[in-house]
């Protein structure tokens, strides 16, 4: 089949073998479950970044198509679903994460029991949605590994989670599904006004360019569409799953899902809400710009007060993720740039974040702010990367948040419409409360005296958890460093979308 | 008479024939070989099953004047339930073979098998006469199967429930076909529907109501679902897989032919609206229940109430990808449904525990099950990549193709119940999996016919989604020339 | 290329960072520092080397008719909003540049030397965490060069926010001791919100101007300021307003609130004291002598702007000139030392603030020329000598408060007998902030002065005023500390002069201080770039040395023997002096705003909105259906009859319903 | 005088109408059987009369009748045979007795 000669359909294929090779292993080989993880991990790695290198070429080459390595095989042939592949700089990028990502969270589950077995099939369940949502152009099909994508979840979190893991594992998972039905029947009704001539179509790039969805449907199927993946990405007020979701959640999973998941829906908003129904995106997008916009001021005033470190980082996520969803509204390319930008640089940072509370929940038993102090001087590594990941959030210039989020103000402050400007305004200050509820709690963790005096005999890092999260950490840097790079890779990917919106005004 | 026409019907005299072999066996052989009576019974079937996949289509046309018709959806269609009716054996074996129904193990296939006639009788009538048989030879054996555990009190409450209500429905029925009959003055489906063209008199409805009561009770569509639960958690495990899908199954498919072919006519005016409300009330008020149920047997009776209603979308959507995509429903649905059940019997066989809370920490003990009884409620949840998620995507489609708004809303609230749906099959995953309790089922090693059932019903599960080739083939057995007729009537 | 190699001036902190964090806490401590301090050494040779170069270089190349323009050396992309809107990372010298790059070498030299004694007890084992030490200070010395050499505005932003960081993490240093933690993190926040302003500020300019390079900002095509381009790039904004001002007068407005921020103007100035709780050479370095001029070289960077947009300046004017006076009275009760030195800073920081916004533009763009120029000429020549004033200043009171284990001056007295090095060194800078010729402080300050009364006579009177409080406060302090009466030793060794590492840099200060007031700095620092000829204004001189001696008259009629004349006036205003002693209770209103306001009464009520209403919402729905699920449980009482009933009722209802619809 | 299709119809339904009344009242499951008879008998009655009045030309509704008789005929077996059970198990034919499965 030609479709093997396409290198995007690796990176459903290689998560799949890992799958089996885990199958294969047996409970107890605890050394082979490793091996047979870290090799899937590293193969994705390895294709992610030459994918990249294939990008830029064909790029380099001219190659100005909108999607590249492109290939179709039919699958439902009654329904006109095709197993339709292809890549811009968007997906290219977020592969990218989503295998650095993967690659860390196998080191931060270095020693994960009970069942390490079972835990890393699902966890490669996981990973195999999201490479293949973010590699299909097709709405079934995206559609479906978006679900596969959110299913394991419940196990991962109640089978190896903490806490009220029972509840809160049922929570994300109904809410998430919620959201995927709000997303089914916005996805059928796009399907039927995909065409005019009744060639209906599942292909992305096809529906856009019939541009057929008739106005006053793409009224009802733009909210559909936008809350089912809105939900995702921890658009206020369906927030409420991430707080306990992340609570609950051993650290891998928190990483993969604040790091890669909660990307999914706003990559989502922008390609199938934003990108199939201009129209309607820009009708309506005084509403959801002001959700997005309370999200992000919302969820950092919220993570000012929380004690619980797990609880603070899923509220600043509710933040930094509205910033994804207001800039993807803001419908300019540097705004949208910015929103790419910030989905790399939330997705590491957040990972990071994560992988360090579980390192440090996993020493102290104890997530409180308050109980803690002085771990600076008691675990100095992870106190460093934890300051590192902390000044990160809070826009560092030479780390990533910095770079997205400027590239964001700036963008939406292109707009000359006085209600995105203030809009904008409040956005912005959002960055000093940032500062706050970071600060806050490397001062109360971090620094001051030790609280517990059982904590002085607890060890740093060990070197899985090192490798695991200097990986990211170097990621952070080299995003906030070399920003062009990146920014090159995206921002032509926006034009298309720009161009249709822009036609609509 | 032209005896040639009964060369129309191979699937149902092959099935006879099974039956006759079956009826034979049982009755002269000797006593030291009655235990082997349920693997031959089974073999038979698999043969038939076998031989019935191959299509004939110069045996496809109507006979007996237009009373009966065999085309190829209703072989599609039979062919499933033969399928289902082959799992549903293969569990059985052993059960049939311990001391207490050993005794009357020779009756329950031969019940088995005349059920089986029957719907296929109900499938491929065109007549109304034709389909009352049919009816009643597949629901009066039921209930004598119902009753097959003699020492339970429950399965006699529970046959004497399906025996009343059955016959009250039959029954109402009835009556309804006498009132089309003094409309139309014919019982062939094609006549009536020429002669109600267009009518709306009051008869006419009450007419149709009682005829999707009289049908709806098998298809347990609320509100003529209440003899559902009781009877399925008093039966034996066997009879009420048996009952959840192949019956229903079959039900359904009649049911579109019914209301398409007959009352197709007369579809915006008199039933779509009917039919919707039934829908709501299905999905909904099963979800609920099933919701509370501690039982799993009288769980999965509620779940399959609400399936039904799903799997209702298809015909109110009375056209051709509708009608694919319930019996690809119906299809999945069997081997979801006869995965979940399959793991049911055998811990009920092996211990006698049917409650969710005894399957706490199944999966420590029994991986394989617990990892069947998961994909089966993945499947039933509609998760990808299971079966079950095509099947449900599908028939949204199907249902949303006719285009009006109200059908739209209508798959919504389907879609919101989802949600509620994928709550209680989570519940059962998460007694498996999450939950720790010290007095967790031990160990059982299954016998090899049963994990041979369940094995296919997983492979069904996981296959019957992603090899596209399946869908793709109903719904080219749909469009073809011998059953698209069907649907120019509807309007 | 001649001054290609001023990358090395910034690489080679960067790297000497890097290496000392990453590599250096594996090493040796005292190694590390020495280290560090070779480092800086060969950056401060190569930035005077650059200076030299740009001022007097043999080729003049940056010399064009006389005037002595902006040299971009090198200046690549490094972030790109739009195709147009292009954030450049690069290095560009001049006159200021090069000047703010001797200045921050020099004292930063100072402070790597004398950490290396004073980051170490008396037995001279360093102390935990010396490389970190050393390594933020390379950080910090890198951030500080590239804001000085920024070729645009956003680059200076970005450097803003590295020299925020690096001044949280060395306040913090002490990071077990809660005091200097809250330090830290209230210098962050508070110099974040000015930031927050200074990113809406350049937001707003660039959106109008639609770049960030000052060289199409405020650069002429000679390189150097020029008010026409200032014009044209305000005139950029077509006259929109907000709010009745120009959004040019906003968004300068808010760059300025940036600058204050950073350098601790009235009311942004309250982090400033209790950065102090870090350790003393690093408030010398940071805040005293560079970080916190930061402000008044943004201002200094965007003066034709200003100049331009007279609405911003005066804001400006306005804000210093009530600041220094502010700073300067409270200076005045303070007994920690640290503190005290902190206020007057603050004070004098809002003299060269006030002297650049004196400057205008009255009378069309020729006036400028003349004597308003000075201002700029003034305030960056101040600059200058308070940096090496304030420094030498920080670094005896770090050698004094090593001596004697306290910042209080009660512990202190009489200390002259015991360092009479650091004694000497001292007085020296207390005379040059006094402005007694020929100390430094006297040549820049009289200057100010001068500018001031250009401006107008009020103005002056009032700097003046300020100035003669300054000679007041600067001499109660050391008298207090070095006299008074006779120190009573309460520990085993008595204080004595610091080790040579610790002394040689007050020397080598002293002496600066005492010379650099004849540094031509109206030849090298005007703002563009031409020759500016200024000659001693005799009666502002006169009157000014006077005030400052009538000021330490006073303070030593009053503090250089122990006497009741402090009591009894401390008694007589008890109100005053509290006020003054609390800061006028600044801090305690922040402390309402941030605690009272903003986290018990906003962020308290959100997170308990969002469980309660909102997750609460999602949890009712869960429980309603859960309700409603045991509601209806009743439907299904078992009773056949009640089955059949429903059933028939069912078919009928349907049958009726659809008749009522159908057939009506 | 004539018989017209009503003075059929309306019995009938009455029958049925008695029918339906009686095994919802009935407590014997004996007695409900009898109804039973009742209700499908009605409709048998309404096939005949349908066909004799309406459509003479043929005779599907008689058919339809005798299939009819012998379907219940069938059903009166075996849920005799089922109350026989139910009798041996509980020693009574009260229907009220048959609610342990419930909710």
């Amino acid at each position: 089949m030609e479709i093997f000669s396409n290198i995007l359909i690796y990176f459903v294929i290689v998560p799949v073998l890992t799958l089996a090779g885990l199958a294969l292993c047996s409970n107890k080989g605890i050394k082979a479950i490793r091996t047979v993880a870290v090799t899937g991990a590293t193969v994705l790695v390895a294709l992610a970044i030459y994918l990249v290198y294939l990008f830029l070429q064909a790029r380099g080459a001219g190659d100005t198509s909108e999607m590249i390595l492109r290939s179709d095989v039919m699958w439902f042939e009654p329904f006109n679903i095709k197993l339709a592949l292809g890549v811009d700089g968007i997906s290219v990028v977020m592969i990218l994460l989503s295998a650095f990502i993967v690659f860390a969270g196998v080191f931060a589950s270095w020693r994960m029991n009970p069942l390490p077995k079972q835990f890393f099939l699902w966890f490669y369940l996981l990973s195999t949605g999201v490479f293949g949502f973010f590699i299909s152009i097709d709405l079934f099909t995206m559609f479906m590994f978006y679900e596969v994508a959110l299913i394991p979840m419940y196990l991962l979190i109640g089978v190896w989670g903490s806490g009220s893991k029972n509840y809160s594992a049922m929570k994300l998972t109904l809410m998430l599904m919620g959201g995927s039905a709000f997303l089914m029947l916005g996805l059928i009704g796009i399907y039927f006004h995909s065409a005019t001539d009744g060639q209906l179509t599942m292909n992305v790039l096809e529906i856009a360019r019939n541009n057929a969805i008739p106005h006053q449907w793409q009224l009802w199927l733009f909210p559909l569409t936008f809350i089912g993946f809105g939900v995702l990405g921890a658009m206020f007020p369906f927030h409420t799953w991430s707080p306990d979701g992340h609570a609950s959640a051993p650290t891998a999973v928190s990483m993969l899902h604040a790091g890669v998941l909660m990307k999914l829906g706003g990559y989502g908003c922008f390609r199938i809400a934003i990108y199939l129904m201009p129209f309607a995106a820009n009708e309506l997008a005084w509403i959801f710009l002001t959700l997005t916009g309370v999200s992000i001021v919302y969820g950092a005033f919220s993570a000012c007060v929380q004690t619980d470190l797990k609880y603070i980082n899923a509220y600043s996520s509710v933040s930094h993720c509205g910033m994804v969803l207001f800039a993807i509204l803001m419908f300019n390319t540097t705004a949208m740039t910015g929103a790419v930008l910030q989905m790399l640089s939330h997705g590491l940072m957040t990972a990071l974040f994560f992988a360090l509370i579980g390192m440090i929940y996993g020493r102290t038993h104890t997530r409180d702010i308050r109980d803690m102090g002085g771990m600076m001087h008691i675990m100095p590594y992870l106190g460093v990367g934890y300051v590192i990941a902390g000044l990160a959030s809070l826009g560092l210039p030479g780390l990533s948040g910095f770079v997205a989020e400027m590239t964001i103000f700036f963008g939406s402050f292109e707009h000359t419409d006085t209600f995105r400007r203030v809009l904008t305004i409040a956005a912005t200050c959002s960055i000093v409360i940032t500062a706050v509820y970071i600060l806050r709690v490397v001062g109360k963790l971090l620094f001051g005296a030790v609280q517990d005096e059982h904590h002085r005999q607890l060890t740093d890092a060990s070197w899985d958890e090192r490798l695991s999260t200097a990986t990211l950490m170097l990621s952070v840097a080299a995003i906030g460093c070399f920003p062009n790079f990146f920014v090159g890779i995206i921002h032509d990917s926006f034009l298309p979308v720009v161009k249709a919106l822009g036609a609509m005004i | 008479m032209d005896y040639s026409q009964f060369l129309y019907m191979p699937q149902e005299i092959g099935l006879l024939l099974v039956f006759l072999l079956v009826f034979i066996y049982d009755t002269f052989m000797p006593a030291r070989m009655g235990k082997h009576l349920p693997m031959f019974a089974t073999i038979m079937t698999a043969l038939y099953t076998v031989y019935s996949f191959f299509p004939c289509p110069d045996s496809w046309g109507v006979a007996f004047g237009g009373m009966f018709e065999a085309n190829a959806a209703t072989w599609v269609m039979k062919n499933i339930l033969n399928v289902g009716v082959l799992l549903v054996m293969l569990q059985s074996v052993k059960w049939t073979n311990d001391d207490f129904v050993s005794v009357r193990r020779g009756e329950f296939y031969e019940l088995l098998l005349l059920t089986l006639f029957g719907m296929f009788l109900m499938i491929s009538s065109r007549h109304f006469l034709l389909f009352v048989i049919g009816l009643e030879t597949a629901s009066l054996p039921i209930a004598a199967l119902a009753a097959f555990e003699k020492r339970h009190y429950e399965s006699h409450e529970a046959a004497a429930k399906y025996m009343f209500t059955a016959v009250f429905s039959s029954a109402i029925f009835m009556l309804g076909i006498s009132f089309v009959y003094g409309l139309s003055g014919s019982l062939y489906f094609r006549d009536i529907a020429t002669t109600i063209l267009g009518q709306k008199s009051a008869l006419l409805i009450l007419a149709v109501a009682f005829v999707i009561a009289g049908v709806g009770y098998k298809l347990s569509l609320v509100p003529f679902h209440q003899w559902t639960a009781d009877v399925y958690q008093g039966a034996p495990t066997a009879v009420t897989s048996y009952l959840s899908v192949i019956s229903k199954g079959a039900a359904a498919f009649a049911f579109l032919v019914i209301l398409v072919q007959v009352f197709g006519s007369v579809y915006a005016q008199v039933w779509q609206w009917m039919l919707y409300a039934i829908i709501i009330l299905t999905i909904t008020i099963g979800n609920l229940f099933a919701m509370r149920q501690r039982n799993l047997k009288r769980f999965l009776a509620y779940s399959s109430i609400s399936q039904a209603g799903y799997i209702m979308l298809g015909v109110i959507a009375a056209n051709q990808v509708g009608m694919a995509s319930m019996i690809y429903y119906v299809l999945v649905y069997i081997f979801s449904n006869l995965a979940a059940f399959g793991v049911i019997a055998v811990i009920e066989r092996a211990t006698g525990k049917v409650t969710i809370d005894d399957y706490n920490g199944l999966f420590r003990t029994n991986p394989w099950l617990a990892f069947t009884m998961m994909l089966a409620m993945f499947s039933l949840g509609g998760i990808p990549p299971f079966a079950g998620f095509f099947s449900k995507f599908f028939i949204f489609v199907g249902a949303c193709q006719t285009g009006s708004v109200a059908i739209y809303v209508l798959v919504f609230i389907a879609l919101v119940n989802t949600i509620i749906s994928l709550y209680y099959y989570l519940l059962v995953v998460k007694a498996m999996f999450l939950r720790q309790d010290d007095c967790v089922v031990p160990y059982i090693d299954s016998h090899w016919t049963e994990e041979l059932a369940l094995t296919v019903c997983v492979m069904g599960i996981i296959a019957v989604g992603v090899a596209s080739g399946i869908y793709t083939f109903i719904s080219q057995i749909t469009a073809s020339t011998t059953v698209a007729p069907m649907f120019t009537m509807v309007g | 290329m001649p001054l290609s190699y001023t990358i090395a001036v910034i690489a080679i902190p960067l790297l000497m960072f890097l290496f000392l964090g990453l590599v250096g806490v594996k090493m040796d401590k005292k190694l590390t520092g020495v280290l560090g301090t070779i480092g800086m050494l060969i950056t401060t040779v190569l930035a005077y080397g650059v200076a030299l170069t740009y001022f007097f270089g043999a080729d003049q190349g940056q010399m064009a008719d006389g005037v002595r323009s902006a040299v971009v050396v090198f200046n690549p992309d490094w972030l790109s909003f739009t195709k147009t809107l292009v954030v450049r990372m690069g290095i560009m010298l001049d006159p200021i540049a090069a000047m703010m790059l001797v200045v921050i070498t020099t004292v930063s030299l100072m402070v790597h030397l004398y950490s290396l004694g004073y980051m170490c007890d008396h037995h001279g084992h360093a102390e935990k965490g010396f490389q970190r030490y050393y390594a933020f200070l390379a950080l910090f010395t890198f951030s500080m060069l590239g804001l000085v050499v920024a070729t645009n505005l956003f680059q200076i932003f970005i450097f803003f926010e590295m020299v925020g960081v690096s001044s949280y993490l060395l306040i913090g240093f002490y990071y077990q001791s809660p005091a200097a933690v809250h330090a830290s993190k209230k210098a962050f926040i508070v110099t974040r919100l000015a930031d927050l302003f200074f990113l809406l500020g350049i937001m707003i300019l660039s959106f109008y101007t639609g770049t960030f390079d000052f060289d199409k900002l405020v650069f002429g095509p000679e390189g150097a300021n020029s008010l026409e381009v200032a014009q044209s790039a305000i005139a950029s904004s077509h006259g929109a307003t907000f709010l009745g001002c120009s959004v040019m007068a906003w968004a300068l407005t808010f760059i300025f609130i940036g600058g204050a921020g950073k350098s601790a103007m009235y009311p942004l100035h309250i982090w400033l004291p209790d950065a102090m709780e870090g350790p003393t050479p690093v408030s010398a370095l940071i805040h005293a002598a560079t970080m916190v001029v930061a402000g008044v070289f943004l201002v200094a960077r965007l003066f034709p702007l200003y100049v331009i947009e007279q609405g911003a300046m005066e804001i400006v004017c306005v804000t210093g000139a009530f600041t220094a006076f502010y700073a300067a009275a409270i200076a005045c009760v303070q007994s920690d030392i640290k503190r005290a030195l902190a206020f007057s800073t603050i004070s004098q920081i809002a003299f060269m603030m006030t002297s650049l916004a004196v400057s205008s533009a009255q009378g069309g763009l020729i006036e400028i020329h003349g004597g308003h120029g000075l201002g700029f000429m003034a305030s960056m020549f101040h600059l200058f000598t308070h940096a090496m004033f304030k420094a030498l200043l920080f670094l005896c009171a770090g050698a004094i408060i090593h001596a004697v284990h306290s910042n209080e001056n009660s512990q202190m007295h009489g200390l002259h007998k015991y360092m009479p090095i650091t004694s000497i060194a001292f007085l020296i800078g207390c005379l040059a902030i006094a402005g007694i010729p020929p100390f430094a402080g006297f040549w820049s300050k009289d200057e100010i002065l001068v500018a001031c009364y250009a401006k107008g006579m009020g103005w002056g009177i009032w700097m003046s005023m300020v100035a003669g409080m300054t000679a007041f406060y600067m001499f109660r302090i050391y008298f207090l500390i070095f006299h008074w009466r006779q120190h009573e030793v309460h520990t085993e060794h008595a204080p004595s002069d610091q080790p040579w590492t610790m002394t040689l840099p007050l020397i080598i200060l002293a002496t600066i201080s005492v010379v650099a007031g004849f540094v031509p700095a109206h030849d090298l620092v005007t703002w563009d770039g031409r020759e500016l000829h200024t000659q001693l204004n005799w009666t502002v001189a006169g009157s000014s040395v006077l005030i400052a001696c009538i000021g330490i008259g006073l303070a030593y009629k009053m503090y250089f023997k122990e006497n009741e004349l402090p009591d009894k006036l401390q008694a007589r205003f008890s109100g005053l002096w509290e006020a003054a002693y609390r800061r006028f209770y600044m801090d305690e209103l922040y402390q309402f705003i941030t605690h009272k306001v903003i986290f018990q009464g906003i962020c308290k009520p959100i997170a308990k909105f969002d469980r309660g209403i909102i997750d609460g919402f999602f949890n009712l729905l869960a429980a309603a259906t859960g309700q409603a699920a045991y509601g209806i449980r009743r439907l299904q009482n078992g009773s056949i009859q009640s089955y059949v009933y429903l059933y028939l009722v069912g078919a009928l209802a349907l049958a009726v319903i659809t008749m009522v619809c159908v057939l009506i | 005088m004539n018989l017209t299709l009503l003075m059929y119809l309306v019995p009938s339904l009455i029958m049925f109408g008695c029918g339906v009344y009686g095994f919802l009242t009935r407590k014997n499951m004996i007695a409900i059987m009898i109804s039973l008879e009742l209700m499908l008998n009605s409709v048998d009655i309404n096939f005949v009369v349908f066909n004799r009045y309406l459509f003479p030309e043929q005779m599907e509704g008689m058919f339809f009748t005798l299939f009819a008789i012998a379907l219940a005929a069938a059903e009166t077996a075996l849920a005799l045979a089922i109350i026989i059970n139910v009798f041996r198990v509980a020693r009574k034919v009260d229907i009220n007795q048959l609610t342990k499965l419930k909710f």
